[in-house]
């Protein structure tokens, strides 16, 4: 049963990473240098995002709650950037990270967590149920686990209209305990579904270890129930993730069917905008701090002569007049009205016959 | 997200027209239908245990696994929870599915995708998302099959706003609501009672729909309204006709759909018979009948010359003992006890 | 099936016997008497996600890890069905399961376990078995935390044979209660309200037990009977001051327990009054209000002289934005018009 | 998706059983004849219980629906032999084996089945919901998976209050796909509960072949997921039943966890009592139905001079004179009369103070 995780559980942890998962960033074939560059410029956007959202939730410009994707950039970044524009993804209580992965509009992204009519549902949704549907962002939602099912349905469209795309489902590692999870990946296994279970296994659901979640710690080691392939890389680890991801699309859209990739990484930061974290001992987060993958990739690119420090200070630079805009963007739009609260209940030709307003 | 219908214009080979009305049971009118829709549309598909080479337990949807394969009539795991969840993610990005869950009490274990996901995702996102999604489950008890395959739960789902609430009770009007269910671009559910599959009736020929929210005056009456839900209009109809005899003329309203409700069509009938009795086989105890009763006194109090009673199940698991059983079903007896309760109080 | 209790009768320490009564808040009354139940009873067990180390994140199970240990304070996996199964197969077989959802609108995972086998396995096994499991829950809504955890489902629970409703709003009510839900031998929802763990009132010291099905007149007044669920009390108890004021007098009934309810406190007062409002936060649509009035309407409709009125949540799902939100949530505005429209009326 | 089994997927079916899982009988060691022939009679009472079922159904005398145990006998008989009284089990829709295995009176079984005040429900449950909890059976359930948590809750009090016994969670292959089976097994697991699941693969549910269902078609093959030990054996075979039942209990017993134990067998008859099985081709069925247990256990205990004929025959005619005599029970029961209709509802003390009655 639960116990508080000693630091040297800690250490043993951190060791078992760096034998078993940690992998050196090298580019996939192919990859150029422009893209590589992308990839940091996404990761550094969310970084950015999220860094601004807390400092917002704090002064109350942000209502609710918010979870932050720091720590797990590189796979939201990794996964979209070896994904089309036309396939899809669901997405977690966690959510701003995959909608600038998939392309969302940070401004959009920001108004709606500022709860205003810009924002991509209305303000109807904030942090929890952000969406950017037209860029193939099916939404976040506050139940955990609850969507895996969605991205099985988005599967089974592909399947039965015979259409090209395939769906990434990422889940937290605490989701691979919800039932719905083994539903989803067991039906998405028997019909061959072109869907991609994307396990970001940060090792906490809030105070909740995953080794005192489930006895044996592995994700991908369930795969072989479902009949289905199953691996685990560096969460770190933009290529990685890329790698993975990849491999996995082009065997769905070959009718190979769906594959479970846990992305190991850590969660050293707070579960959301206002976790004291009393639960753990914090020291054990510097432990994990050193493998930041925005950092890690900098270096990269740096190493590999893809980009000077000029370059990366400037790209840092940009992606913080981003978040800037967005959230001069938000501010300045409107509240939504007290009309604007029955739209999007049902279909507007249903509101309109049956009369429904305020 | 919608996929335009390929087939949209193209009528259904099998649509006489101007044929004669024909009869047929409800089960019939329901299977009728999905072939109908399924051959009309491409992106319908039927989904659920045992719906494909069963064709379903009741028989519901024998020969559409034979006719339109194995891609459009899929057999599932038995994963409710999967099986409403994926219909959502599947109608969110360009199918129609029609997911069944054998028995309505079991939509408990799809319960969160159905509340949280299904009847939210539109609002939620801002409107950005159709959900054309129909669930078919059989509700109502009767036949000795107990606590677990007994409920009904239309007063639940009516509760959730995002949700549409069907609950026919003839052949024609399983029909009109069908299609009607079909081609919502919102989710229904769509409640067939297991006891009421081999009711029959005529059927209007061609490709008809009836709108939800428009409730039917099975029979029209002077002395008191009876507003039924599902299988109790027989029940009701049964008892008007008997009481006709001794002067007293109800008048039996089905609603047909839950949500949305012809409340206008209630309350002109309340303002003629200043009298309701409502009747349902769910629970008594916050069972639609109090919604119903709570909107009526809100909106016609002066009209009413008696209070308004309800006719319901009794506040018990099914028991699986016949005689239990139907102890706690409405029966014929109690409907007219109502009936007579409300009418004997003359002002 | 049952364990006889070793400390059954050994009074909790802190219990300080003939002192004072304490102010605490909800926050502490539910910690305190979880703590003294605990430590009265063995079989007592805690069970939920991060109710452990974490102390569950609004802080109600603090401290209880620390002193009862990992054995008997249980962090769960997120796996909300195996959670309330398995709290029910232990009550079953000899535990007293306190089981934790930490939002309300998540008992939809487990709702098959809840409804088709917590609320019915005494009944369907012939009364063979005790279940002595108390499932607590906040519900409700209010700072931002939009459509999947702001709902409040009380109407459904009340819907379902076998299981009993409690919704307490002052540290008081939530203590008695919350003891006698422990020592119950069936099921119990035990829903606090998450804007209310704050709220501050006496506790009167010792073991007391408060019964279900009691109400507590919060104001006695002769103009109009409002009754109340959960931390709507509060913002009704400041309309009921505001009015009396204006000669309007407002007797608040908190009925405090939704199944069993009081009917006798509401017809008692009616009897009085002639008239009814009936506030919660729940969806207006097949919401408890309804059942109430409908009660009260089929047992004392010539003691009315006006027609009921419901002040519940506005049919949508919960929107973010806080405007909108404070839209839906009923707020002592829509009370006192409430209140007005029913007084105005006079006979 | 699924597809109609053809004949020779059905030959290729038996020949792989016959080759991988299919094992002689041979009695544990130390096992008595006494133990031996008592299997024996155990299943033979099933059969017979479960043919008078099938006609007391078609004549009226038993309402509902009821799903028969015959072929499964020998893995409720097989796996209660392992197990002691104080243990518990749990059961599924076709109960009435698991009953009558854990020590149920045949008598209270069949009252049960005709709603008769004897009944072990005292009519309220019926087949699918019939009880046995003075002997340790926590009664049958109508859906299917949902006792999964409740074994797995018998498990946690054993734990909390240090007490020895283990629970069996009986379930089919059909449960297997449900999101409680998948957290059931993974919170035994993670808390080492004493619970053993034991899974009654009869290769389908309803009319969905198992292989349709599931992509990696061996149940057993899930437990590494879970980290917990899974095992496929005969479930044709009482004493395969046992023997892993035994060494999963003392496992348990010792604080070593749950086990997932796969029993292969196939259903050879109907769903159901009324099932036309037009979803499969019969022929199919006979291929199987010389594995029948019980022919199996008669041929064994003749082979290996443990009862002669006469001794088997003397065992089944006490097995049908037991159930004539129950039958006979059940019709002298009264029903229950309408007073009864809210008995059970809750606590006496409760429905006392609350005055619940008709
Ligand atoms: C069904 C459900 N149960 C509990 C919660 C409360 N909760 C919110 S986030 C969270 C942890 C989720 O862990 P994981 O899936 O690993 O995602 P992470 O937060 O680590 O990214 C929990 C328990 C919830 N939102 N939904
Ligand atoms: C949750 C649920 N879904 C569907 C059903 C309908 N149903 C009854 S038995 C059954 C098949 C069960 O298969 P399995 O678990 O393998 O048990 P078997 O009948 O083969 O012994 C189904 C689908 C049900 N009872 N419960
Ligand atoms: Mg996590
Ligand atoms: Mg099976």
């Amino acid at each position: 049963m639960a116990h508080r995780v000693t630091l040297s559980e800690s250490c043993q942890a951190v060791e078992a990473f760096e034998r078993d998962t940690l992998e050196p960033l090298q580019a996939p074939a192919g990859m150029t240098a422009e893209d590589q560059r992308d990839i940091y410029r996404r990761m550094r956007l969310i970084r950015e995002f999220d860094t601004a959202v807390k400092g917002l939730w704090k002064r109350d410009f942000i209502y609710g709650l918010a979870h932050s994707y720091v720590a797990a950039e590189a796979i939201a970044v990794g996964a979209c950037a070896a994904l089309e524009r036309t396939d899809y993804i669901t997405s977690t209580h966690r959510g701003h990270g995959h909608t600038i992965a998939k392309g969302g509009d940070p401004r959009r992204m920001m108004a709606e967590l500022m709860g205003r009519v810009d924002g991509y549902c209305g303000g109807k949704g904030g942090s929890m149920h952000i969406a950017a549907v037209d860029m193939g962002m099916l939404g976040a939602t506050g139940i955990v686990g609850s969507a895996m099912p969605i991205a099985v349905g988005a599967g089974l469209t592909a399947k039965t209209l015979d259409r090209p795309f395939v769906t990434v489902c990422f889940h937290g590692d605490g989701a691979t305990n919800q039932g719905v999870w083994h539903e989803s990946v067991n039906l998405a296994a028997v019909w061959n579904l072109p869907v991609i279970f994307l396990c970001e296994n940060n090792q906490w659901a809030i105070s909740l270890p995953y080794d005192q979640a489930a006895k044996n710690p592995t994700v991908s080691d369930r795969a072989q129930g479902y009949g289905i392939p199953g691996v685990t890389v560096d969460g770190f680890n933009p290529f990685a993730v890329y790698r993975a991801v990849k491999e996995a699309a082009e065997r769905a859209r070959s009718g190979g069917g769906p594959t479970l990739i846990e992305a190991r990484f850590y969660r050293y930061v707070g579960h959301f905008v206002a976790d004291d974290e009393r639960y753990r001992d914090t020291d054990c987060n510097i432990l994990w701090e050193r493998f930041d993958p925005i950092g890690r990739m900098a270096t990269y690119l740096a190493e590999s002569g893809l980009a000077t420090p000029e370059w990366v200070a400037d790209a840092d630079a940009a992606a913080k007049a981003a978040v800037d805009d967005a959230i001069e963007f938000a501010k300045a739009s409107p509240e939504p009205s007290a009309e604007t609260l029955w739209d999007g209940l049902f279909s507007p030709e249903f509101m309109r016959e049956q009369g429904i307003s305020l | 997200m919608r996929t335009p219908s390929a087939a949209a214009a193209a009528p259904h080979a099998d649509v006489a027209e101007g044929a004669a009305p024909r009869v047929m049971t409800v089960k019939q009118a329901i299977n009728e239908t999905l072939r109908e829709e399924m051959g009309r549309d491409p992106t319908i598909i039927i989904l659920g245990c045992d719906v494909g080479i069963r064709g379903n337990p009741f028989g519901v949807t024998k020969g559409l696994y034979e006719e339109f394969g194995a891609g459009r009539v899929l057999d599932t795991p038995i994963s409710e929870a999967a099986i409403i969840g994926t219909s959502l993610g599947a109608a969110a990005t360009g199918l129609r599915p029609i997911a069944e869950i054998l028995f309505s009490d079991w939509i408990t274990i799809g319960m969160d995708q159905l509340v949280n996901q299904v009847a939210k995702i539109r609002y939620m996102f801002g409107g950005a998302i159709n959900v054309p999604l129909v669930i078919r489950a059989p509700v109502g008890a009767g036949g000795g099959q107990a606590a677990q395959h007994s409920q009904s739960f239309e007063s639940w789902f009516s509760h959730v706003p995002g949700l549409q609430v069907v609950m026919p009770a003839t052949p024609r009007d399983v029909k009109g609501l069908l299609r009607t269910a079909i081609r919502s671009d919102d989710p229904v559910l769509f409640f067939e009672h297991k006891r009421g599959y081999e009711i029959k009736g005529e059927v209007p020929d061609g490709e008809y729909t009836i709108p939800f929210g428009k409730a039917e005056i099975a029979r029209a009456g002077s002395d008191v309204t009876v507003v039924t839900v599902s299988v109790m209009r027989h029940k009701a109809m049964t008892v008007a006709a008997e009481l006709s005899a001794d002067g007293i003329e109800c008048e039996v309203i089905d609603p047909r759909t839950i949500y949305p409700f012809d409340y206008a069509a209630v309350l002109a009938s309340v303002a003629k018979t200043h009298r309701l009795v409502v009747v349902h086989e769910a629970n008594r105890r916050s069972g639609i009948g109090g919604e119903i009763v709570s909107q009526v006194v809100e909106r016609a109090f002066d009209q009413l010359a008696a209070p308004p009673v309800i006719v319901a199940g009794l506040d018990v698991p099914m028991p699986y003992n016949r005689s239990l059983e139907a102890l706690v079903i409405p029966d014929e007896a109690r409907i007219r006890d109502a009936v007579l309760a409300v009418t004997a109080r003359r002002t």
